[in-house]
């Protein structure tokens, strides 16, 4: 019973891994980038949702129809301005720090901004659940679930189904052939960032439903998420995906036994023993040799 | 040799310079309360050589330094209080195992070459932050650890004397072990690897043994300079010692100071110490410092990132050269002159 | 190729001066028998614990004006010299370094979270200083062998569910609960609340089915809900700062599940909770150190006064602030002095062998700097929370079991 | 000391780039390893030097078997090599990126100063023998194409290699340096050295070497002197794609 409850909550919490982890695999994919500021703009999304809700006293959700434009064009700018202009050489090391300035500058504005007291959304159906086989599923947690699943569905069909989809999947696995077959790699790079961060848009209004959000509170998130890209291989979406799902059920039932803290570590754990043991992850993906 | 004299004048001096500072800041500064913002700055220094022991030699830059020094700093506690070691024994026993411990961590971060390093230097933060909060009953949780004093009884303006001190003796044998592996073939080796890793490889470098092992030096004079920040200030808690922010603000004083001279991240460390302390003092603490610290992080890396003052003084230079022949009169002859030297260096 | 060796001397040259001239700027106190006594403070205006911090932050002030409008202490007047910590313990450390050894204040109060008291208590103990605080309420904080510290409140955090303790065991067996769930942040203060409360019900046979410990940045509580409701205790309680609180009985909530008796630490007293829960808030319990509606003498100018200086009324955090200064000014009235020196130890020595009258009720101290005394109790009644323990200060009758939120 | 592979594979997911290659270089030669675009050469020098690990089959050096080991390894067995765009180590003088390639053995020869009398002598010596003796003190980013070249090569010597395989050594360098490079192979040669070149300047490679290895779809196709290579068609129709 309270093993089946955790279960549906691993996979609730699962699923918003697993949407969040996608956009650091894109970015990654694209340019060897890991992106530490990820979480930095999930919270800031998450912030932008609670402020919609508390100034405006509309549903966060609706602040979505803002936040993922304004996500895509940070992302799209953040590419083309900064990232695409570091030196190959020093890339990887130096885009690390750009992205950890911006988490800090994020961080920081959101202090000064609303303050180090933690927030929470009030809704009318906060507190609102139903049963599910004798588990109880919090309204709230399904609609960011439900957020996280329709928004990877999105993404999964964009990068099959589409022109840009194709585009980008090309830049990804080869630049240069890409480039050779008259695909604009430039363009469709800063296009796929301004995609994996509004990953972060999505995934920050599905957090801000269900949790109190403060400014520092990204690095919980990210240091969880970079172990998902890490054990899922940096190659694949699914293979981040699937390194959610697992490391998300596996927090949430290591929660009975060892409690909250301790289940935390299971991520830590994950990406050491990873880069320990098998450095190109546990889900394929083929760009791992590089990281 | 010319070697010689080159090395006297830019290491010589700038020590003995350092070495006079050390000696005469404690009885010239007017009250204790700055002779333990020099301390601070002191402890910021040794973290920043210990830092540029990695970052400096290999390029390899390591967000979670602050997390070594926690462990240093814990490791000296604990070894204080439940070991009954006597201080100063634990904190070289707590260097000691520190170094130890970095071995394992270095094999997991840098059997990989690129972003790996980073990621699980941050992850150490975190995971030591999880670790040290949640196992209370060895470290004390979010209680915190109490340090018992190394010299009990002394009055607080002679203990800061003292820790300055002995800070300031770490920070010099921090300081001439990097001298020392700077001039020699290990240091070559590692210059090489920061330079182009597979090229290093391909001439019979060991790579991997020589990252690991600059890895584990400066992770055993990180632990010291938390050891000593330990006894020095006598409380930990795991939120201040495994903050990220320490590590940020490592990396922004080894890069503002520039990381290939010897001094550089000492000079960044004394700049951005007193920078801090400073604008504590006279604006008080505003989440503000994060934005300023990210900006200037990414500004650095941006456009200078060889640091702020040798892209300073190179910059001054060309100024004062351009000066040099505007005002001098120049004769043909001197324009050929150097016609000459501009084409010996393009050639 | 002698330049760079040169620019590399000059720079550190040009840095040793900054060095020393830059730490070269400390300021002396002025005339020290007729100006100002200037009470030094450090406070956690940002970070973790800013909210609470500026909470302490307006009961000083308020106790700044009301004396200083009364002419001060000792006919000088007060200047409070705050500074932030940026709830950080090598800050906390800093400021009173600062405070004592560089500005020279006359006297140094506390910080906010028991965390930051311990390291500023041995700053102030090493410069010989008294300290009286209004946060540092675990059990640490008292076993460190500090003599020179005072905690301004009625109890520490252990003896905080005192009255509800005694309530519960002197019920009839049939009624008593008989399983608990405990549910705790990793905090000396929220921790020590529960487990106080914990260790007299345990003594007193009531059995622990859940004893869970979070960090204080938890934000997720589904997991811990989930095994408090799957044990089903009659009873739960909750050692919270604030978020925390809220963020539990939410996922309690949410689970659905409904204990006969709820009590949670600082959270319920809180003037945002109602709202926070979406007004579930039936029949909560929590304890506190103060209470507007107190019947102590200077209890109802501060309550006044305050809403005149602050448009609002004063709650516990302000409330402590204000104690710790009345604390501070009956012992410089007393001891007739007020600056560092030997006068500090007159205050101190004051302090151990006196009471004082408070907005909290009057206070003494054991020899540790722990004060003898207990809280009160109160529970949501309907849209307010009312005051149930202990009986000779009750507003309402002690509603239990308590109906369903 | 011969260097040779037996069923050399490697794939890149789908992508086979050596296909079962075995492949035997003549000791004390020069031999040449030519063919077409994309044919696995340059997959093959990863493969030899450790750079990247083969799926199966061996890399033999002599009697020891070199097969997967580290890159640094292999170049202390005495396989020296250049890269295909050439690589130095940008911001450190041209005499210290001769000096980096000395290896230091045990730790007190480790620390013991890299600018030690006698390796600096050895250093110059290369540097004059390669004719960018002038440049010592310069920083490699500095110097002309040609002449990091030439730096990079006495990077390798310094290293004392008995095989050294060239990766494209006439690539991009005007023909006054090509002339250079041949006779300086040779000379190399003359004194004992092995070497490997992969060389798509058919002039450079007929004139200097004296046995080719032809690759075609990851593995050789033939291998000879120089006249029978050029005599062979099926080299030709590896080469017009027939």
């Amino acid at each position: 019973m309270l093993v089946f409850q955790s279960v549906i909550l691993g996979l609730l919490l699962g699923g918003l891994y697993a949407l969040l982890a996608a956009g650091l695999t894109l970015y990654f994919g694209i340019m060897r980038v890991v992106m530490i500021a990820h979480s930095a703009f999930l919270i800031l999304a998450a912030y932008l949702a609670w402020w919609t809700n508390e100034r405006l006293g509309i549903d966060p959700l609706l602040s979505l129809v803002v936040t993922v434009p304004l996500f895509f064009g940070a992302g799209v700018l953040l590419q083309r301005g900064l990232l695409s202009r570091l030196r190959p050489a020093t890339l990887t090391m130096m885009s690390v720090l750009i992205t950890f300035a911006i988490a800090l500058i994020i961080e920081g504005l959101l202090g000064y901004a609303f303050s180090g007291t933690q927030r929470r959304i009030q809704l009318g159906y906060g507190t609102a659940s139903f049963d599910l086989f004798g588990a109880r599923v919090a309204v709230v947690k399904l609609i960011a679930f439900g957020l996280a699943v329709v928004s990877l569905a999105g993404l999964y069909l964009l990068m099959k189904r589409t022109q840009f989809g194709w585009a980008l999947r090309a830049t990804i696995q080869h630049q240069d052939a890409a480039r050779l077959v008259g695909i604009d790699t430039e363009r469709t790079a800063g296009f796929g960032f301004g995609l994996g961060l509004a990953t972060a848009a999505v995934g920050g209004t599905a957090l801000s439903l269900d949790t109190t959000i403060y400014p520092s509170l990204h690095w919980h998130w990210i240091g969880p998420l970079m172990a998902i890209i890490v054990v899922g291989g940096l190659g694949s979406v699914p293979g981040a995906a699937a390194a959610a799902l697992v490391l998300g059920l596996a927090q949430s039932l290591l929660q009975i036994p060892m409690g909250a803290t301790w289940a935390q570590t299971v991520f830590y754990v994950a990406l050491f023993a990873t880069l320990a043991v098998r450095p190109q992850g546990f889900f394929g993906g083929r760009l791992a040799q590089r990281f | 040799m010319p070697n010689a004299s080159k090395s006297l004048l830019s290491y010589g001096v700038p020590a003995l310079v350092l070495v006079a500072a050390i000696a005469v800041f404690p009885s010239l500064a007017p009250n204790p309360y700055i002779l333990s913002s020099g301390v601070i700055v002191l402890n910021w220094a040794v973290l920043a050589t210990a830092w540029n022991f990695v970052g400096g030699f290999t390029g390899y830059i390591s967000l979670g330094h602050g997390a070594l020094a926690g462990l240093g700093g814990y490791a000296t506690g604990l070894l204080i209080t439940k070991a009954d070691l006597p201080s100063f024994v634990a904190l070289i026993a707590a260097a000691v195992l520190v170094a130890a411990l970095a071995v394992p961590i270095g094999f997991a971060a840098l059997r990989v070459r690129g972003a790996s390093f980073v990621i699980v230097s941050i992850a150490l933060v975190l995971i030591l932050l999880l670790v040290f909060q949640s196992w209370s009953s060895l470290t004390g949780g979010s209680r915190g650890l109490v340090v018992p004093r190394p010299f009990p009884g002394m009055l607080r303006p002679e203990h800061h004397r003292v820790f300055f001190f002995l800070y300031g003796g770490l920070l010099l044998i921090a300081l001439a072990t990097w001298w020392l592996l700077d001039r020699s073939r290990f240091g070559m080796g590692l210059k090489a690897i920061r330079e182009d890793e597979d090229k290093a490889e391909s001439l019979g470098t060991p790579t991997f043994a020589y990252k690991l092992t600059v890895f584990v030096i400066s992770a055993a004079f990180t632990a010291l300079a938390g050891g000593l920040y330990a006894l020095w200030f006598g409380d930990l808690d795991p939120v201040f010692q495994f903050s990220v922010l320490t590590g940020s603000y490592v990396v922004l004083m080894a890069l503002l100071g520039g990381v290939r001279n010897l001094y550089g991240p000492v000079l960044g460390a004394i700049v951005v110490g007193i920078a801090l302390e400073y604008f504590k003092v006279e604006f008080g603490n505003t989440p503000l410092h994060l934005v300023t610290t990210g900006l200037l992080l990414g500004l650095v890396v941006m456009f200078m990132p060889d640091g702020v003052i040798p892209s300073l003084t190179t910059l001054v230079q060309r100024l004062r050269k351009r000066e040099d022949s505007s005002i001098r009169e120049m004769s043909a002859a001197d324009l050929a002159e150097q016609r000459r030297e501009r084409e010996a260096a393009n050639s | 190729m002698r330049s760079p060796a040169r620019r590399t001397t000059w720079a550190v040259a040009l840095s040793a001066t900054l060095f020393l001239t830059a730490c070269g700027g400390g300021d002396d106190g002025g005339d020290k028998a007729t100006g100002p006594i200037v009470v030094g403070i450090s406070l956690p205006l940002t970070g973790d614990f800013s909210e609470p911090g500026k909470g302490v932050q307006e009961g000083y002030e308020a106790w700044a004006k009301i004396t200083n409008d009364k002419g001060g202490l000792l006919g000088r007047q007060i200047e409070l010299k705050i500074l932030d910590d940026q709830s950080n313990a090598d800050r906390v450390v800093a400021d009173y370094e600062q405070l004592i050894g560089s500005d020279q204040v006359d006297l140094v109060v506390g910080p906010f979270s028991t965390r930051l008291v311990v390291p500023s208590a041995r700053v102030a103990q090493e410069y010989g200083m008294l300290f009286v605080e209004p946060a540092g309420a675990a059990a640490e904080v008292f076993n460190q062998g500090f003599k020179n510290l005072f905690y301004a409140a009625p109890a520490v955090a252990d003896d905080h569910y005192n009255h509800l303790a005694e309530y519960l065991l002197a019920l009839p067996a049939g009624q008593k609960p008989t399983t608990v769930a405990y549910a705790a942040m990793d905090d000396p203060f929220a921790q020590g609340t529960a487990y106080g409360l914990k260790k007299k019900l345990e003594a007193g046979g009531v059995k622990t089915v859940v004893d869970e410990v979070y960090p204080p940045n938890t934000t997720d509580f589904g997991s811990i809900a989930a095994k408090i409701a799957a044990a089903k205790p009659d009873m739960v309680v909750g050692g919270s700062q604030y978020q925390d609180g809220v963020n539990l009985i939410v996922a309690l909530q949410q689970l659905n599940y409904q204990p006969k008796l709820a009590a949670f630490s600082t959270a319920p007293t809180n003037p945002e909770f109602a709202k926070a829960i979406g007004n579930k808030t039936e029949g909560i319990l929590s304890p506190t150190g103060y209470s507007q509606d107190a019947p102590y003498a200077s209890n109802k100018e501060f309550v006044e006064k305050f809403k005149a200086q602050f448009g609002q009324a004063p709650e516990e955090d302000q409330a402590n602030g204000y104690t710790t200064g009345q604390v501070v000014g009956a012992a410089v009235e007393a001891a007739g002095c007020a600056e560092q020196g030997e006068c500090q130890q007159k205050l101190i020595d004051w302090l151990h062998s006196n009471t004082v009258e408070t907005v909290v009720g009057p206070l003494k101290w054991d020899a540790t700097g722990k004060p003898q005394g207990a809280h009160m109790i109160q529970q949501w009644v309907g849209d307010d929370i009312k005051i149930v323990l202990p009986a000779d200060a009750k507003e309402a009758d002690l509603v239990y079991p308590k109906p369903a939120w | 000391m011969t260097l040779k592979t037996v069923g050399l594979r490697k794939a890149f997911g789908g992508v086979v780039a050596i296909d079962g290659a075995d492949v035997e270089f003549r000791p004390g030669k020069v031999n040449a390893l030519i063919g077409p675009n994309g044919s696995g050469k340059t997959t093959f020098f990863n493969c030899v030097t450790g750079m990247i690990k083969p799926d199966e089959g061996s890399v033999r050096f002599g009697d020891r078997d070199l097969t997967g080991k580290a890159p640094h390894v292999i170049a202390r067995a005495g396989v020296g090599r250049t890269f295909q765009l050439c690589r130095t180590f940008p911001r450190m003088t041209a005499i210290e990126n001769v000096l980096a390639a000395v290896r230091p053995g045990g730790i007190w020869h480790g620390l013991r100063s890299a600018h030690r009398r006698s390796e600096t002598e050895r250093a110059h010596h290369w540097l004059t023998r390669l004719g960018i003796e002038h440049l010592a003190g310069a920083e490699a980013r500095n110097m002309s194409w040609g002449q990091q070249k030439l730096l990079e090569l006495a990077g390798v010597l310094m290293a004392e290699p008995k095989t050294i395989l060239l990766d494209e050594p006439a690539g991009g360098v005007n023909p006054a340096l090509l002339d250079r490079i041949g006779t300086l192979v040779r000379e190399l040669n003359a004194e004992g050295r092995t070497f490997v070149i992969v060389e798509h300047n058919m002039d450079l490679v007929m004139s200097i070497s004296d046995h080719i290895v032809v690759f075609d779809r990851g593995r050789p196709i033939a291998a000879g002197p120089p006249a029978e290579i050029r005599a062979d068609e099926r080299v030709l129709g590896a080469y017009l794609g027939v």
